[in-house]
């Protein structure tokens, strides 16, 4: 099948359509059908995921022209490779999980709700697969709004605010995005560029003054989703806002989107730039792991203080990247997917007892582990995942970041981001001891009842992912390797003098530093 | 064509008197007939012009702004039947609700 | 050969699974621990199978690796999940194994109606798979899997009344400490890889090549980094100064978990990464400075704790710090082959003393429970006399404290002196050498000290149980007593496989086969040692002087021991009402706890919550909002432009219509 | 001067005074009859432009089903001239804006060009053919879209009044 993607990517849609024709009483029904759309989403990406070789090139093209409007030509261009294959298989394998899990959570509105998740599950991967910037523009909006209602409408009792919120930033970012982009393609007009086409962008030189500013409004958009100290703040809204499935989607894959666009944009479209921003982004990058490790330890709220954890995991994925070899980005790539499962199962931990309780304050549990032994198995796993524990997934992503990050130009920042290690185990094991551990005092509490199969069948597959890629976590990273090797080459190509000096005095790391430490105060 | 120049005037004419009875009259009702004044008047233009050219399209284009005004009157009218029963009015000033 | 190797760790985790996954189900405890039983005796038995086949290799070519599969391929980096069969990875698996199994066995019976009886039994299961991959992992990554699992078991375990905020306290405690010696750990990693990788092209993190690669890297400067970073992990695991705290918290734990976990085995590991990664500890002179003194000062400042707690479980903690302490002492003089000694007959009479400490509270507890009192089991001033009551384990439990006080014959003797020995005479430290062997001999004083005046106190003197519960106090089942026989006999006989040289010639030339067996573990790191430090010859006679000063010592511990709590109960009071701070400071721990709440602990939250309160939600969010708030004021000015009047909408059109048609019409 | 001249004059004349009634009247009937008035002029118009269709629709739909909607809202709200309020506002403004308004129209007239290329429909042809025949052609054929788009837009409007009136009257 040439155009799986496109079935892939529009079944929501279609799924979308058969809600809309289903009356808005019959709750039961709205949630099958969406659940069996995203089930089906699912089972069409496996052959995708069958079908890819393990190469650098875009498999499944479709590349067909959509919009010319004057001097403008927007073509339906969409493919996968090795850096967006798990990032798909995680949206289609998450959005199942997602719809599942504010099964009863949602009453109010399920029409809409469904048809929002829906709609934002194919906005999803239509960015991820879009090749055309400018499509991939639309894609990138698509996603924003279903997110916005989703927030807004199904969301806690500061919903609006957190909507808003949530909705401006991004939309700050992506508008400059925007801008970057036209005035990209209109530099692509003059080098003999007729279209919006990503790989032709690719080829394109531009001069080292406008790539600094083409990066920095790029960057801006993605490290408002990723997202990065300081622009960070929205995310623990968000999160404490959004119904659990809108937390999952957004931890799990809408983050993603951030760092993806680091490196299937920002980073090779902008070589000299990356170069010269590196040292910014590493430097905020440690801020966010340490910061967001100290703010989450003080958080009374458990779902803030996944939030934060996020922000922090998120630091690491950029150290990774933005290390530039191949440890370091695939670790990061790997992390995106690691954070991605690990996160997502601790929202959906936290949506199970916020569904039972209607609180998520730290100080409203204590000792749930006498009285709800499966959950405690189950939160016990994913916590230890997200500090990354040996033997769980988040350690081997975590792991290669590091090592990466510190063989790169980035050494003095890893060390002081490697001891977030150690923070992370702080916050996350003493949020766990509080909940989970010691005398069961609230008498609400004593009547919990432990997972439902329901609750257990959405664990399940998250538990046992994390085992897999903690354990045999190279087919994961095969698959992506070659594309891998082809980023750094592109986002590095112009960086071989600069490089090259760093090699020839390793020794002289240490005097690196201050530099670094100067350089984000000049811009 | 002379005869052209003096509709187009004519419809001049009519338009700026629908214009200047919409910007000066207070009754609802009575601006929108102005307003129906000004279409008309620019129907006249089509239709002139059609009919210079020799060309139809213009007067289908006529047929559709009919088709625009019978809607808008449908919709208009049962707008303001709203509006007076809920104000005792039919005076534009006292439409003010998407004040500041 | 090894092809079956697999099976060893294999076994535990298969034990885990079934028990952790099925235990809740199956509800019969002898199901549940023969199951967990069984399986670690099963990797005793491959175990063993492995140390007969490896002696029965050429000494030169016992170092064999054994593939699994690849694990983690990313660039130049590459790490299998592959064993190391080694004389010293042997070693570790037969005391892993073996005590492991006696462990099990006694947990049988000594958990016997525990709640969460099979989550007892998984994590003991669990552990020992960790523990089993720290020691034959043929890479520092898959080291640093079982370094990390044990530690989350141990987490886990101390954890295991979870019902207790202490014990909840103490696991986090232990965990995070652990994981700030794990985060020195991967510094080590990282720095190892790159150096060696970017100088020299050697992109290796499997002992095997790092070994081959050693003399590739300089002496001091970076490695002198990298094995600080390193140490900073043993001393997390290895609860040693700065880093030990959590050990003594960890007694909230059951008893064979502190026993197996916190005696035994998990926190020797630092001991044996160590070892492990001799050859390149001794490529940095300073860092093996900083390891020599850590590990006396250790040695000493614990045992100085021990001397005043009444909680027997506590006290052997110390004494385990304390004894970790000389393992590490004898790492940072050069001497691995005698710390790998020490550390495996201190596994033999620590996990005996654990053992029949357990029993003891276990009786203790037995009893307090039938008179309904509330006194606590575990404090030794509730004891007294219990001889009679036990005298199985009263007998095992003096065979190993006199191990443990270094009396000559028994295995603590053997191990202790030689460290106490190379302690003076190695050829690295110069004139440190005389300090640490006074810090270590003091120690062993003090060591004797406390361990008998935990024997008195307990076993001797005059029943000080509440009355009526004296008649409740027996003996343990069987299933308790005979791990404790069996290590009682390896705390006598474990310390015959190391007899000094200097003794050995004694009796007709016995040989040290310990050393013999290990040698070609070490050869790298011995061999770099004799080319850069010059040996200084020490006439026999000295170190006859020596080794009967360390007995002298400990024999002064025994007989003070014996005089303040046998003869003379009274005095100890006394001469706390004398010095009154003193005995609250050591009491206290030396309030070091308290130290570390001040200076770390408290200002981490505020900051922490500085950051949220100040930073976060004053200054980003009050510049987000603040420039949401210009923005509506600027609104709240134009909004007055709407007037809501349709006219002055119909004006404002016209105009524009007018203006934009005016401006094509006259341009 | 030939007589359709002089009948355009008249009937020219009719439809500005008319439409300045509908703008100066005080009473809305008034208005609107006006307005009724310059409807037909326009399809008097319409009927000398050729295109009898046009001026039948002007009158059936315009003259006849719009202002009768119009006239009956009048009626239905009872409204009448009310002597104490005033029904202008702002008119030496209003005056000046139409008068611009015209003045723009006119220098459109004055600078734009209108071609004089010949097209396929001739007086000749409509006389054959028949006007409605050639507009419904057209209508179905090149316009068939607008044509149902339009429709549904009359259905929308239809829903909409039926909708508005409806609440508002309960």
């Amino acid at each position: 099948m040439s155009n799986i993607l496109s079935l892939m990517t529009f079944l929501p849609i279609a799924g979308v359509l058969l809600l809309l024709f289903i009356p808005k009483d019959s709750k039961g029904v709205l949630r099958t059908v969406a659940f069996l759309t995203t089930v089906a989403t699912f089972v069409v990406s496996i052959p995708v995921l069958t079908g890819f070789q393990t190469i650098a090139d875009f498999q499944f093209v479709e590349n067909v022209p959509w919009i010319a409007a004057g001097p403008f030509a927007m073509r339906y261009n969409i493919g996968i490779d090795g850096i967006t294959i798990w990032l798909v298989i995680l949206t289609t394998f998450i959005m199942p999980i997602a719809v599942l899990s504010t099964w009863t959570a949602v009453e109010d509105k399920v029409k809409e709700y469904m048809i929002c998740l829906l709609l934002l599950e194919t906005g999803m991967l239509g960015a991820f697969l879009a090749l055309d910037l400018f499509l991939f523009y639309i894609f990138w909006e698509v996603m924003l709004i279903p997110m916005y209602f989703i927030i807004g409408i199904w969301g806690g009792k500061n919903r609006v605010y957190a909507a808003v919120k949530f909705f401006i930033y991004t939309m700050v970012g992506s508008l400059l995005m925007l801008v970057a982009l036209i005035y990209l393609y209109l530099l692509g007009t003059k080098a003999g560029i007729t279209d919006f086409s990503l790989v032709h962008f690719f080829s394109l030189n531009v001069d080292p003054a406008t790539q600094t500013w083409l990066f920095l409004a790029f960057a801006l958009a993605f490290a408002i989703k990723v997202p990065m100290f300081p622009l960070h703040t929205w995310l623990p809204d968000a999160h404490t806002e959004a119904p659990t499935a809108g937390s999952v989607i957004l931890a799990a894959i809408l983050l993603k989107m951030g760092t993806y666009g680091y490196v299937r944009f920002a980073m090779p479209l902008f070589p000299e730039a990356t170069a010269q921003f590196t040292p910014l982004i590493a430097v905020l990058s440690v801020i966010g792991v340490i910061y967001a490790a100290f703010v989450a330890m003080v958080q009374e709220d458990v779902k803030k203080l996944v939030a934060y954890s996020s922000v922090a995991h998120l630091g690491y994925v950029m150290l990774g990247l933005f290390s530039l070899n191949e440890q370091g980005v695939t670790g990061g790539m790997l992390q995106m997917i690691n954070h991605g499962i690990s996160t997502g199962a601790l929202f959906l931990i936290v949506g199970f007892i916020y569904e039972r309780r209607h609180t998520r304050l730290i100080s409203d549990f204590g000792g749930l582990a006498k009285q709800m032994p499966i959950f405690t198995v189950i939160f016990m796993i994913v916590t230890l995942s997200s500090i990354a524990v040996p033997g769980t997934n988040g350690f081997v992503g975590e792991f290669l970041i590091l090592i990466g990050a510190y063989e790169s130009s980035l050494r003095w920042y890893t060390i002081i981001a490697a001891s977030g290690v150690i923070l992370a185990a702080v916050y996350m094991l003493w949020m766990f001891q509080r909940v989970m551990f010691g005398e069961l005092e609230n008498p609400k509490n004593q009547k919990l009842e432990d997972l439902n199969a329901r609750e257990i069948a959405i664990m399940v597959p998250l538990i046992v992912l994390i085992f897999v890629i903690g354990v045999y976590p190279n087919p994961f990273i095969e698959k992506m390797t070659p594309s891998i090797k082809k980023v750094i080459a592109q986002a590095k190509v112009q960086q071989t003098t600069a490089q090259a000096v760093s090699e020839a005095q390793p020794v002289a790391a240490p005097a690196e530093a201050p530099q670094a430490a100067t350089q984000p105060a000049a811009h | 064509m002379d005869n052209l120049s003096n509709y187009l005037i004519l419809s001049a004419v009519l338009f700026s008197i629908g214009t200047i009875g919409v910007l000066v009259r207070r009754n609802i009702i009575v601006m929108f007939m102005c307003i129906e004044l000004m279409l008309n008047a620019v129907n006249l233009t089509f239709v002139a012009l059609s009919r210079h050219l020799g060309n139809l399209d213009g007067q289908v284009f006529v047929f559709f702004i009919m088709t625009v005004a019978a809607a808008e009157a449908a919709v208009g009218l049962a707008m303001f039947i709203a509006f007076f029963n809920n104000r005792e009015s039919i005076d534009a000033d006292d439409a003010s609700l998407m004040k500041w | 050969m090894f092809d079956n190797v697999w099976l060893i760790p294999l076994f535990p985790l298969i034990g885990f699974l079934i028990n952790g996954l099925l235990g809740k189900k199956i509800k019969n405890e002898t199901v549940i621990g023969g199951i967990a039983s069984l399986a670690v005796f099963g990797s005793f038995i491959v175990s063993c199978k492995t140390f007969l086949g490896l002696i029965s290799l050429p000494a030169d070519k016992r170092v064999v690796d054994v593939k699994i599969f690849s694990w983690i391929t990313a660039g130049n980096f590459n790490a299998d999940i592959a064993f190391l069969i080694d004389p010293l990875s042997c070693l570790m698996i037969l005391i892993v194994t073996g005590i492991g199994f006696l462990i099990h066995i006694y947990s049988i019976g000594y958990m016997h109606g525990e709640d969460g009886f099979y989550r007892f039994f998984a994590y003991l299961n669990l552990f020992i798979f960790s523990m089993l991959l720290l020691v034959l992992g043929n890479n520092l990554l898959l080291m640093f899997v079982g370094w990390e699992g044990v530690g989350l078991c141990s987490y886990l375990l101390i954890g295991y009344y979870f019902k207790k905020k202490s014990a909840g306290d103490a696991g986090k405690k232990a965990f995070v400490m652990n994981r700030v010696g794990d985060f020195g750990f991967l510094l080590g990693i990282f720095g190892l890889f790159w150096y060696l990788g970017q100088n020299h092209n050697v992109w290796t993190v499997q002992f095997t090549e790092l070994s081959n690669s050693a003399h590739l890297l300089p002496t001091g400067g970076i490695v002198t980094f990298i094995t600080l970073c390193f140490f900073l992990g043993a001393t997390g695991k290895s609860a040693q100064i700065p880093l030990y705290t959590w050990l003594p918290d960890a007694m909230e734990g059951p008893t064979p978990v502190s026993a197996l976990i916190h005696a035994a085995t998990m926190v020797t590991a630092g001991v044996y990464m160590i070892g492990r990664m001799s050859y390149i500890f001794v490529r940095a002179p300073e860092t093996m400075v900083v390891v020599a003194v850590v590990g006396a000062c250790t040695a000493l400042f614990a045992a100085t704790i021990g001397t005043a707690q009444n909680d027997i479980k506590r006290v052997l903690a110390y004494s385990t710090v304390s004894q970790l302490g000389y393992m590490v002492l004898a790492m940072g003089v050069g001497a691995f082959t005698a710390g790998v000694f020490h550390l495996m007959t201190h596994a033999f009479f620590k996990a005996c003393l654990f053992l029949g400490s357990g029993a003891v509270i276990h009786s203790m507890h037995g009893a307090l429970h039938h008179v309904h009192s509330h006194d606590d089991a575990q404090d030794m001033r509730n004891m007294g006399g219990l001889k009679k009551y036990m005298p199985l384990t009263f007998l095992t439990f003096l065979i190993a404290t006199i191990a443990i006080a270094g009396i000559p014959g028994f295995s603590g003797f053997f191990s202790k002196d030689e460290i106490l020995w190379q302690a003076f005479a190695n050829p690295l430290h110069g004139g440190l050498n005389t300090f640490l062997w006074a810090m270590g001999a003091v120690a062993a004083g003090l060591t004797a000290f406390y361990m008998f005046r935990l024997v008195f106190m307990t076993f001797f003197g005059e029943t000080r149980i509440k009355a009526g519960a004296e008649k409740y106090l027996h003996e343990s089942p069987m299933v308790i007593v005979i791990p404790l026989i069996v290590l009682a006999a390896l705390s006598i006989v474990g310390g015959y496989v190391g007899i000094p040289k200097l003794i050995g010639d004694v009796f007709g030339g016995i040989p040290n086969y310990l050393e013999h067996y290990l040698h070609p573990v070490f050869a790298n790191a011995n061999a770099y040692m004799a080319a850069h430090a010059h040996t200084a010859h020490h006439s026999h006679a000295l170190e006859w002087g020596l080794m009967g000063t360390s007995v002298v010592i400990a024999l002064i511990g025994i007989s003070i021991a014996a005089f303040l709590y046998l003869v003379n109960p009274t005095l100890p009071a006394k001469f706390t009402a004398t010095f009154p701070g003193l005995h609250r400071a050591v009491y206290n721990k030396w309030y070091i706890d308290e130290l570390y709440d001040f200076v770390i602990v408290n200002p981490c939250k505020t900051l922490g919550r500085f950051l949220w309160r100040g930073f976060d939600v004053v200054v980003i969010d009050g510049l987000v909002n603040g420039v949401a708030h210009v923005v509506m004021a600027f609104g709240g000015v134009v909004r007055y432009l709407q007037t809501g009047q349709v006219y002055s909408y119909a004006w404002t059109m016209a105009f524009g219509v007018v203006v934009i048609i005016g401006y094509y019409l006259f341009k | 001067m030939d007589i359709s001249t002089i009948f355009f004059t008249i009937v020219s004349v009719v439809a500005v005074v008319s439409a300045l009634l509908v703008v100066t009247c005080k009473n809305p009937i008034n208005s609107a009859l006006s307005l009724i008035l310059t409807f037909f002029c326009l399809a008097t118009f319409y009927a000398m432009l050729e295109a009898p269709f046009m001026a039948a629709i002007q009158v059936i739909v315009y003259a006849g089903a719009i202002m009768v909607l119009i006239v009956f809202t009048i009626m239905l709200l009872n409204i009448r001239a009310d002597a104490n309020k005033k029904s202008f506002h702002n008119v030496p403004l209003g005056i000046v804006v139409g008068i611009i308004t015209l003045l723009t129209a006119g220098s459109f007239l004055a600078r734009g060009k209108v071609s004089d290329l010949p097209g396929q429909i001739t007086p000749n042809i409509i006389h054959q053919v028949g006007h409605t025949e050639l507009i419904g052609a057209v209508m179905f054929t090149e316009f068939i879209l607008p044509f149902e788009i339009t429709s549904i837009l009359l259905l929308a409007a239809i829903v909409g009044a039926v909708i508005l009136a409806k609440r508002n009257l309960s």
